[in-house]
């Protein structure tokens, strides 16, 4: 259906057409999770799909995280192509030893014989007043392991394009979706296209100062620079879309021209996504930076219920403009 | 909840106060829940609520049967064992909405009130996630000897999760004073069991060396006289025990699940409440019995809805907790 | 390992051929250990190894009634394993030596074996690591329609792992071709597995579901029969199924654990080695049904050692890898 | 028996007399795990200590990493001071969702009411031949979670006051022993002794470079200092002794006194915990460094078997020798 009207979709949507796309492509390519099929997730991100390709290969699993996460490397090494839903991000900790131990490791040790194209879809993301055992974002323990990669949309287009790439990957990929982006619009074309995994993008050009932002962030980030940008300071927002591969030079040279940089991530700060992402432009932008590069992602705390207490964790347009302000010298 | 002695199986005065107890236990866990539905409607509760109602009896009729001492865990539908554990409505309904007079100061929310107090060792948002601290409880009084008892309630759901069945094995070599109490609501979110659990349940059990018995979980009277004795045997030394109890979730798997058709059905749903109602039912046996009548049983609704009401209110006016709090309690 | 029909239980020369191959493979195992424990002794091979010697009839029982397409998972004791479904000394010894030409070109050493011609999936270092795997590809064999099987072998320890569970309740559900092979060779490192096991190892299958055998893991015919049956039962759809294999390992629990009087007594380790062998007593269980005599028996021996001694002086000629592989193949 | 002659111990005595003077100190302290009884774990760590306190107190659990964990997570709640052991780190993917959703969060979400004074102990290190799944170096993953510290010794004085510490802390407190190390001597005093967690410790004065150095890496930094003194370059080693809490102070002062500094961790360098403390100082120090903060840890590869293959993977005395020369412009 060539069709170049823009049109526009939610990120939960994107997520839903990438799949199905991808399923009536390649017969291979599966999903199994819990309430997967006719309740199509809590976030309701793949209703229809079920109906489309029937419950074998949508197929409801036990609350088996660890089980059916095994299940998954070992299909995909056997000719299928997983996708593995994780409900929420949190309990990606029951799976650690199916994904680090086994999916990540087992082309290396097997000296490149077999292979591993599954993906794990979760979500991350606080504010939604889940409290501390559903609202976090754990993705920086994946972008340590090598033999993964991680994916960290932040639009229903890069969303698209990413899954999919993702799923024809011939490698684990992790693919975090912030679970409060799902029902926000934008445009996504009818036509098929892939996103490469490994290629940042400068969501909004500038000149004073870079926000490198993932995921939820990005949002924040571009709301920030509406802010700064009624300041006079004109601020450049860059998306790496991958924490794993990282496109280091995009970074970079972004930094290189504006010389101050934010680093945003909802994870965590300390020793998180924003230490890495900083100090590979700390390094490679050493000799054109103004200010420390500045690092803001989760308050070091488990995630509180309480609203008022949740709302204060994460950085905000507010908060990101402050910082920004202040590393340009107008605070 | 009641004292040394359960003299619940005579037909003593001490009996009858304690099937009145539970009676008034198990009204107050649907009345607090109906006041949660209707916060949550009213848009004046931050977040999902997973409802207990239809399941009272379980809570309950296991609870009755602990000292104060004695531990529970509890899982995301945990407002009924918390309240039937001992908690006061007043302060959940504060940690409900987040407040500082919360159990928790508001950091937990409903899926993770906790309260030392009453042994209440803390609701868990991950499935099966407390199986491991209960178990764990259980190895203290054990070690401490301090004769105390620790109860694990989790939903069928738990079953899939291997942790499960990992500390029952470990609970059985090491004799602890632990109980696993399975809620077979029948669906975990939104799938029935049947789908997600091959095999037998109870064998799941006994397979790693831990006693299991199943039990109606709408009859308050039966579930309390196996957990007693389940209980008590465990406080002898004489090991775990797993406790299968066939009940029923009346409402959706959180207050937002209003459309079930797609994996229950109405009549289903029609039959459990009618038939099967473990308050209605336990009510008509206590007239029955001549230990109460139907006006003495209404003036305790009444007192309750009361009581669930002024809790409401109380937590409502609470403060949220300020701002400078969210960096306490990270570390002890 | 051997053709479609699997004719053992009748007198035919198929059979014959294949109580023939079933001995040498025995033997293949026990005299590639037995260069492994040289290899250590004289410092020859980097890091340990866990043997297999006692264990013999378990993998190659259950690999002769297997396809060469059929998969199988293998563990940290995993050379029997991979040698009973195929893989050639002299490749395993250059991987257990790290070096290029070694299957996995010296990157995953004893512990990680992995052939894709055999339908190994790999040797795993992770108590229970594979049992995911293995599943997963009974259910890619399932879905694909391939006629394959899995069988996933792995030591009783891994029953203390909840995954194991999770997987067989998905095998169970799903109805999957896969087949548990417990071996129960009564110590994880050194420890009795009677001190961490309660309840009942059989019943923990098919309490989830899974039927389950036991079998005499000394005798190949018996483990050969049970084996058979389970896994053409599996490809004919009728389901996973879960063995458990009685064995003794003979020496320690790696090449390095020299002295076991703390963990178990020389008397037993003697009583296994002389009453229950299971190469010695097919062997003579051979001869005694005229299927071999004792020349052939021994003139088979000396063959096998010749070429695992070759195979260990290919290893020991074999480069390394080059320095500049370190970083391939950690992505596809 | 106070007795001033100096004293060497191995890193594995410094490690089982801290237990041993804990338990006989206080008797809600225990230790489970895997063959950690007659065994005394396959590195012998613990050797003896079930023959003075007896299976009650030293108990061999199955091999369910997850179970005998959140066993622990209960007794620690409800009076007692339970100690894991887990036999290698690779092994902590199976505890993650007892140590991350909860020991770490359970003081929080109960709002301080209960408490979970428990210690994990565990391995790191490669260059044991042992391949991918045994040599991992995990730490940063547990660093990255608030309510958890993170204790991360190099020599028997260290190990020793720290486990003490560490024991006597009321919160979850992760421990990682490079088990390469275990047969280390060194001093450590016979009187009674506890480091408190959160401070660096300066290993060796320098001036011209900072070393910045973690476990296996403090005795790879000290090597290389000696070669970088030869080289008439002073270094100046610092060990953070605990991730979390990180003594970020010390760090920066020593990186604004040496205007160069390299971090070393064991852990993989992407986002790992070099990233955190790069990020920290170059931050910190930033008006003072003369070069970018250089970052030096396992390569992002899963651990090869092969031995001249495992050996490229993790820095060494020689390597870190040549990164500082360069970093001070004499390469
Ligand atoms: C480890 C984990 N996986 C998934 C979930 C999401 N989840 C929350 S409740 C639930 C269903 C639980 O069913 P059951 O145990 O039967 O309890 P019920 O809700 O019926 O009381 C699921 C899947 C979770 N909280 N934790
Ligand atoms: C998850 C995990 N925990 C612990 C270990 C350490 N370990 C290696 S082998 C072993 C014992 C295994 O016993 P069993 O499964 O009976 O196999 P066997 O060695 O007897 O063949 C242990 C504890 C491991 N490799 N993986
Ligand atoms: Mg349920
Ligand atoms: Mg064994």
């Amino acid at each position: 259906m060539p069709d170049a009207a823009p049109r526009e979709l939610t990120f939960a949507q994107a997520i839903r057409e990438a799949l199905a796309e991808e399923m009536r492509r390649d017969s291979r390519v599966c999903i199994m999770g819990e309430d997967v099929a006719e309740a199509g997730t809590p976030f309701k991100v793949l209703s229809g799909l079920v109906e489309e390709f029937g419950k074998e290969r949508v197929l409801d699993t036990p609350i088996s995280e660890a089980g059916f996460t095994g299940l998954a490397v070992g299909a995909a090494m056997t000719g299928l192509r997983p996708v593995v839903d994780i409900m929420f991000g949190d309990f990606i900790t029951l799976t650690m030893d199916q994904m680090v131990n086994q999916a990540a490791k087992v082309h290396y040790m097997s000296g490149g014989t077999w292979k591993v194209p599954m993906v794990m879809r979760t979500t991350l993301g606080a504010t939604r007043r889940s409290a501390a055992q559903h609202s976090q974002s754990l993705h920086a323990w994946f972008c340590h392991v090598p033999g993964l990669k991680v994916v960290l949309p932040s639009t229903p287009y890069d969303a698209k394009g990413l899954l999919k790439a993702a799923i024809r990957d011939e490698n684990p990929v992790v693919f975090f979706e912030d679970k409060m982006m799902y029902k926000q619009k934008g445009p996504v074309p009818a036509e098929e296209y892939t996103i490469p995994l490994g290629l940042a993008d400068v969501k909004r050009a500038g000149s004073d100062i870079t926000l490198v932002a993932t995921s939820s962030m990005v949002q924040v980030a571009l709301g920030a620079a509406d802010l700064l940008d009624q300041a006079g300071i004109s601020a450049e927002v860059v998306d790496p879309r991958t924490a794993w591969p990282l496109d280091e030079h995009t970074l970079i040279e972004s930094a290189k021209k504006t010389s101050r940089v934010i680093v945003m991530d909802e994870g965590y700060e300390r020793y998180g996504v924003t230490a890495e992402i900083a100090s590979v432009i700390a390094a490679g932008a050493f000799y054109d930076l103004d200010a420390p590069v500045k690092r803001m992602g989760a308050m070091h705390v488990p995630i509180p219920f309480s609203p008022p207490l949740e709302d204060v964790t994460v950085p905000t347009e507010q908060t990101v403009f402050e910082a920004a302000r202040a590393l340009c010298g107008r605070s | 909840m009641t004292t040394a002695a359960n003299p619940t199986h005579t037909g003593s005065a001490a009996a009858a106060e304690s099937w009145i107890r539970m009676y008034r236990q198990m009204v107050a866990i649907r009345l607090f829940e109906e006041q949660v539905n209707e916060l949550y409607t009213r848009a004046l509760m931050p977040g999902l609520a997973h409802l207990y109602v239809g399941e009272e009896a379980v809570a309950v009729g296991v609870c009755e049967a602990l000292q104060p001492t004695d531990y529970i865990t509890s899982t995301h539908r945990g407002h009924g064992h918390c309240l039937a554990k001992g908690a006061s409505p007043d302060r959940m309904f504060a940690e409900l909405l987040g407040k500082e007079a919360g159990y928790c100061r508001g950091k937990g929310g409903s899926m993770h009130i906790a309260d030392p107090a009453t042994g209440n060792l803390g609701a868990n948002a991950i499935v099966c996630g407390s199986a491991g601290i209960a178990t764990g409880a259980a190895f203290s009084a054990q070690r401490l000897g301090n004769q105390r008892v620790a109860v694990c309630f989790f939903g069928e759901g738990a079953l899939g999760q291997g942790v499960l069945y990992e500390v029952m094995n470990l609970a059985a070599l090491y004799k602890l004073p632990v109980i696993y109490v399975c809620e077979n609501n029948l669906y975990t979110e939104y799938t029935h069991y049947t789908e997600t659990t091959a095999g037998d349940i109870l064998q799941r059990a006994t397979a790693f060396g831990v006693r299991a018995e199943s039990v109606d979980g709408q009859d308050v009277r039966a579930v309390h006289a196996v957990a007693a004795r389940l209980i008590e045997s465990a406080r002898r030394g004489e090991g775990p025990a797993f406790l299968l109890c066939n009940t029923y979730r009346y409402t959706g798997h959180h207050v937002g699940d209003i459309s079930r058709e797609y994996y229950r059905t109405k009549q289903e749903e029609l039959l459990w409440k009618t038939e099967r109602d473990p308050i209605k039912n336990f009510g008509a046996w206590l007239i029955e019995q001549n230990l109460a009548d139907a006006a003495v049983l209404e003036r305790m609704h009444a007192e309750i809805k009361l009581e669930m009401e002024k809790a409401v209110e109380f937590a409502l006016a609470s403060p949220y907790p300020g701002v400078e709090q969210v960096g306490e309690d990270v570390y002890a």
